[in-house]
């Protein structure tokens, strides 16, 4: 069972009457691309602030390597080595991209400067979010832009930047490509795909199909607040995931 | 004496600019002692600086406001401290540059940080009307304080003397209780009201001032009780010895607040002309207690004769 | 796929609730009662059983009636903050706006035309709204210093008028808020129906009509707002004049409960509004809260004035207390919120 | 020219040194779809944005049906029949569902209550928000809900809604569908083509390759800040479009 | 497609600004000048110009001394201030902690071990500071209320402390920061110089390390900077233990001021602290603004009221000219900011 890295199990959440999850189970295995799709509404977002510490659960439980675990804030789920691109994004719309992409993990200088004064790098900060929004495809026409003042595209590189940057043990994503051109979106995913080779299993949600069985190892369908299927790209075509998904089909159809 | 200096264009005093330094004129106790002063000074061809603390006891304002006045080089101040000892250094500052300082209803700690004062003993109003109210006071008394700001001077003073008047001491068992105003109408009807709502045999109040005491009536007449109790406050405005006269005040300790900005600028007039240097230490203006129901043994003056003398608008 | 498919067919478990949701079920006034004043409210029950046990004489229809009729005037400045403060806006000026539209009643009803005095309180009131709105919406210049000018402006204006002297006010009409039906020793002052109805009114107006919608919707998110096309600016400037107006409401109320113009009164009534409607469960931050929350709001204020008062507590005491209880009653607030949305 | 709609000429908007839009034309004719396409950060939401008065543009000119307009704000251009759903939605969060979908056209109840007291009519607008909701193939569980509490997706679906709802003349959607599930997608896009088959002209911002071929007429094609090309998905493959909307490939080779 | 590919060759016209963009070009001074601070100095520079050209005695040196002389208090102030504001709070209590703060200190003092009495007024400012930030960051509770509750008990505690009674101060270190080199007429005080030295350190804090990040963070988005791992409690926390430290050194300041500690006074250097920070362009919202602009929007005050004097008005018409200036000065920081930034 040590194979698998993060789970749940009975996860629900109410707020107020309206169901967010309901008797949720989730399973990630070591190494795996698990794509997570689901209709509008139907919770993944919700799953997946469960399992980082964002949204504490009415109940249910959730396990690390086996090890039950109750994150209280975001900070305990990146402490346990996960780190996660929320769909609302994250960032701080007042600071610039680089104080965003080093938010909580700022550089600071070497020497007397660094560990007395605690002077921030800067230079070595801006060269390094230059890099990473680089690799990401992103061309912003200055670093130093505040978070508001980028595109929508731009800002979301921004998020997903920052989780490329300080990925550890497990990534997740929701819908990191939602705002992403045709070329960015491919640098996104090799990106993923570049995190599974490194030995790190990512979490990632999505309403593309061809992106997810392009990419995923398995598919978690996600329907009115909990998993209802698992499948995989290779068994199961994109026609009937998405049928189970919205409800036209039966799971149990899938075989 | 100066009075060379008069529409004869006399280059000596024509280009004399005194400062005034008031407490804060959302009091017209305050507002009458600037006007006076600012008057008397006019009526000399001099100039005016003016300025004002924001609230009470606000002595940052009124250093500032020296600053500034040192800095304009004015010839003499007219100061009326915030607080005792806040002003000594820049007081001093001011007399080491040859201006003549005078305080004018308070006094600074030690009094001689000042040239003169001319001022008013509000230890020796609040006695008076303690003393009035002692003496015409029914059988069982149940006090209410309608305080302000204790750390404020003439406050305390008059809030202390009011006590050693009646002769009893705080947390005495014939006081019913006590509130605290901000010296308004408005503040001292709630304060009473809510007094009255747990004490309503209340039948002495004592009051900071004359504002507070229309609005303890005010209470009182809102329950019926306005023939039942005795209100007895400080400062003999025009208004509140109107309201003695109305019975709506049993009695009021007079103060005379353009007198002391009179002296004052008498004083500088003199400094002024042949530099002679008004008598250093606390010159009283005086207080004369007002009502219409003296009693034996305490000189008061009626309401009549008050009307004649107060000060503000009649 | 259609609506039928979507409502029918397809909703299942989770969507039993589209249209006819839990909340219509209860009815209206137990939605507003579970949602948005039930912090207040349950502040307000706290403070009233607790003085009723520690002292004797607050707990009496006497005093309760005293209890509403000391609330009328900062009660109805805090319906107008309500607005300023829906918006993301703070007014500091209220207070002072009020005093000024009070005296210059005063000075102009010694002449004896008392309804043209109160209607040029009225105009004073107008016209300060005017200059603030126009300042905020107008010139983007922020609602903090804006009312801070103007307060330090008017609360020397109201000297200069007055010479620093207050008016008695005589004409039974300015100080006919005051009465009003007594039941044995109880009052129900014209003043405390005016301020109840005034909460109403605008209780009405921001929660059933477009009005009231837009207010929130650009104290909520500005940008936003402008982006659906709503006229930000204009929206801005009408909560400004309604503030006005019912400050002008405010002075009548003031003149009623002393009757007395008095430049130098009031002088904390800006800083007390906005307490009560804070502890009222508004958002300074724009966009959440109601008058009916600031109604209940002000009222914890004044009960916990008078049911120091009322204990015996010591003058300085009473001030410690004050500050610890208003706290408290937020605490209360707060708790009682975030239990309804966990 | 009349069946010109929407033009306009040489608009450019810089912030401090950020080039936003660099002499950019554009063109929209009576009764089509209009695809705009580009990199992230190309300029094309500013576009937008320009053409309906949430930006005003430093130089160049706007003309409605051949006439020049001056749009100072977004009401300005929604007087002259254009709608948009803008990239950042411009919902009102504290509003809940019914509320932002009526803002600004709220109706009022029949009779007295209506025109004297200007009683708003709840009970309808919640029915016509519900079908609105349910005519896009969005779930919510309550239409009181407040839209912070949305889901990514039903939140864009009250921006898209709202659209749908006031359409009169123009209809501009800025990646209407980015947070949308593959149902709700292809329920926008029959939306999109609803909306011209009721003959008013439609731009529709995406970064959906296939979306864009499946109902454009026409595709303006977007880089660094201005149109370089203007294509016809029946004479041009994704694959072309795709290279010189990256720069991959100059837009003379286009034919 | 690599960074090189990026950077380089894609890069044309619109990009040739991801590293050294123009700002850096300039250097960093003149881009802290270019942004945040411009509105500010053009109202100051303003300011001045109108009351040198107005007034004889404006413009010299020690008259120039001196404004900067009566800018310590609030200026110190201002500046915890700005922290508090900048995390999206408001601190109403902060002149209130530090006339306790001083009061302790003159108390004490009296028994010569004026070393001990500073320490203990420190002492002092972190408690209630601590109070302050718990209730805030622990309890989630809105800063006006919590503050304002503290204000109250505070301005009580201070009276009841010392019996409302003042202490003069006499020891000469306790005032040592009112002297200081002189240059003839003109004293550049110790106090003065640790305004701007503490100016200067907060500053570093806040743009050159990585607490200044997270309070700029916090400020503009708590539950962003949640998501992103950033402890919202501890930075909030933080804040106002800080700003309780730069209020103990305001106390300092304002027994070098006035050698007096005295529990009544300094009682709307709150509100004159929140002005000089709005002034200097920080938003109350959170997340924009800095402690230079304080600096400056405290100048701006007290040159105002220097200005007003030394041209003789008089003093009621004094509060009607600062009320318009102050809403003149915002207006100027906003003119040069919408400029820069369309
Ligand atoms: N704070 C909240 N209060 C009330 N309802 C909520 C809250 N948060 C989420 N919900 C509801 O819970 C459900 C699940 O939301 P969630 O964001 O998890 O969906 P999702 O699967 O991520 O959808 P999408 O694909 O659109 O992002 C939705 O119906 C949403 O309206
Ligand atoms: N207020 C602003 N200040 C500075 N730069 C800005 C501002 N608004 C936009 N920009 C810049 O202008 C460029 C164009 O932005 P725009 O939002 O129009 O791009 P877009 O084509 O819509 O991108 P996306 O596909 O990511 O939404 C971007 O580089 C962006 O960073
Ligand atoms: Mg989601
Ligand atoms: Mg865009």
């Amino acid at each position: 069972m040590t194979d698998l890295i993060l789970q749940a199990r009975g996860l629900t959440k109410h707020y107020g009457h309206v169901v967010a999850m309901d008797n949720c189970d989730f399973d990630l295995r070591a190494g795996e691309i698990l794509a997570v799709i689901g209709d509008n509404g139907a919770g993944k977002s919700t799953l997946i602030k469960a399992l980082t510490g964002a949204v504490i659960p009415d109940s249910g439980e959730i396990l690390v390597k086996g090890e039950p675990v109750h994150f209280r804030s975001p900070l305990d789920a990146r402490r346990a080595g996960i780190e996660t691109v929320y769909q609302e994004l994250g960032v701080a719309t007042a600071l610039d991209i680089t104080q965003n992409l080093y938010l909580g993990r700022e550089q600071r200088r070497k020497g007397l400067l660094g560990t007395v004064f605690r002077k921030l790098d800067k230079p070595a900060m801006r060269q390094g979010s230059a890099r990473q929004m680089a690799d990401l495809g992103i061309r912003v026409q200055s670093i130093r832009q505040k978070v508001d003042t980028l595109s929508g595209g731009q800002r979301q590189a921004v998020a997903v930047a920052r989780v490329a940057a300080w990925a550890t043990s497990v990534v997740i994503m929701d819908e990191p490509t939602a705002a992403l051109g045709v070329r960015e979106t491919n640098q996104v995913l090799q990106l993923i795909e570049r995190v599974r080779e490194n030995g790190l299993p990512v979490v990632l949600i999505s309403h593309n199909m061809p992106n997810v069985w392009q990419v995923a190892d398995r598919i978690h369908i996600h329907r009115l607040g909990r998993r209802i299927a698992v499948v995989e790209p290779g068994s199961t075509t994109m026609e009937e995931a998405v049928a189970v998904m919205t409800g036209a089909k039966q799971p149990e159809a899938l075989a | 004496g100066s009075d060379d200096s008069g529409s004869s264009g006399g280059e000596g005093t024509s280009d004399v600019t005194i400062g005034i330094v008031e407490l804060n004129l959302s009091n017209p106790f305050f507002g009458t002692l600037q006007k006076a002063t600012e008057a008397a000074a006019t009526a000399k061809g001099w100039k005016t600086m003016k300025a004002e603390a924001k609230v009470p006891g606000d002595s940052a304002t009124q250093v500032t406001a020296i600053e500034n006045m040192i800095a304009n080089k004015v010839k003499a101040i007219v100061l009326d401290p915030a607080n005792p000892t806040a002003l000594n250094p820049v007081v001093k500052k001011a007399r080491d540059q040859g201006i003549l300082v005078i305080t004018v209803n308070a006094t600074l700690t030690p009094i001689e940080g000042a040239d003169a004062t001319f001022a008013t003993d509000n230890t020796a109003a609040g006695k008076l009307i303690g003393q009035w109210a002692k003496a015409s006071a029914p059988a069982n008394p149940r006090i209410a304080m309608l305080d302000f700001d204790l750390s404020d001077g003439p406050a305390g003073g008059r809030h202390n003397g009011f006590l050693e008047g009646y002769g009893i001491k705080d947390g005495d068992p014939s006081i019913a209780g006590s509130a605290l105003t901000k010296g308004t109408v408005e503040t001292g009807q709630s304060a009473m009201e809510n007094l009255l709502s747990a004490h309503p045999d209340i039948n002495v109040v004592y009051t900071i001032n004359e504002p507070v005491a229309r609005g303890a009536n005010t209470a009182l007449k809102n329950k019926g009780l306005a023939d039942k109790a005795t209100v007895v406050s400080v400062d003999g405005a025009c208004s509140g010895v109107q309201d003695v006269k109305d019975g709506i005040i049993g009695a009021t300790a007079m103060q005379f607040p353009s007198k002391m900005g009179e002296l004052a600028v008498d004083a500088i007039g003199k400094y002024l002309a042949d530099g002679t240097k008004p008598q250093s230490g606390l010159n009283d203006s005086g207080t004369v207690l007002i009502t219409d129901k003296p009693v034996d043994g305490l000189e008061s003056q009626t309401s009549e004769w008050g009307l004649q003398n107060c000060w503000g608008e009649k | 796929m259609g609506s039928a498919e979507l409502l029918g067919r397809e909703v299942t478990k989770l969507d039993d609730a589209v249209l006819l949701d839990k909340e219509d079920r209860a009815g209206p006034l137990r939605a507003a009662l579970s949602s948005q004043i039930a912090g207040p409210l349950a502040a307000l029950v706290l403070a009233v059983v607790i003085f009723s046990a520690t002292t004797d004489s607050f707990l009496n229809p006497g005093n309760l009636s005293l209890i509403a009729q000391q609330s009328v005037v900062v009660g109805t400045l805090a319906l107008g903050q309500t607005l300023v403060i829906l918006t993301a806006g703070i007014d500091l000026s209220n207070g002072a706006i009020m005093v000024l539209a009070s005296v210059v009643i005063g000075n102009l009803a010694t002449d004896g035309n008392v309804l043209g005095a109160l209607l040029a309180g009225l105009a004073v009131c107008l016209v300060l709204g005017l200059l603030n709105g126009v300042l905020v919406a107008q010139f983007s210049l922020p609602p903090f210093i804006v009312t801070l000018g103007v307060l330090s402006v008017l609360t020397a204006a109201a000297r200069l008028y007055t010479d620093s002297q207050s008016y008695p006010i005589t004409s039974e009409f300015l100080t006919a808020l005051n009465g009003g039906p007594a039941f044995g020793g109880v009052t129900i002052t014209y003043g405390v129906m005016l301020w109840i109805g005034l909460t109403a009114i605008l209780g009405y107006a921001l929660t059933q009509t477009a009005w009231g919608v837009r207010v929130y919707a650009v104290g909520d998110n500005p940008r936003a707002a402008a982006l659906t096309g709503i006229k930000v600016k204009r929206v801005l400037l009408s909560v400004y004049l309604t503030a006005a107006v019912v400050y002008a409401f405010a002075a009548w109320q003031a003149l009623g409960r002393t009757p007395t113009a008095d430049p130098s009164g009031y002088s904390t009534a800006n800083l007390d509004s906005i307490t009560a409607v804070v502890i009222g469960g508004t958002s300074l931050f724009g966009g959440r809260g109601g008058v009916v929350g600031t109604l209940i709001g002000a009222l914890i204020v004044t009960v916990l004035a008078n049911g120091l008062t009322q204990a015996g507590i010591d003058s300085l005491y009473q001030q410690v207390g004050t500050g610890i209880l208003v706290v408290i009653a937020v605490a209360v607030d707060h708790f009682v919120r975030t239990r309804q949305t966990r």
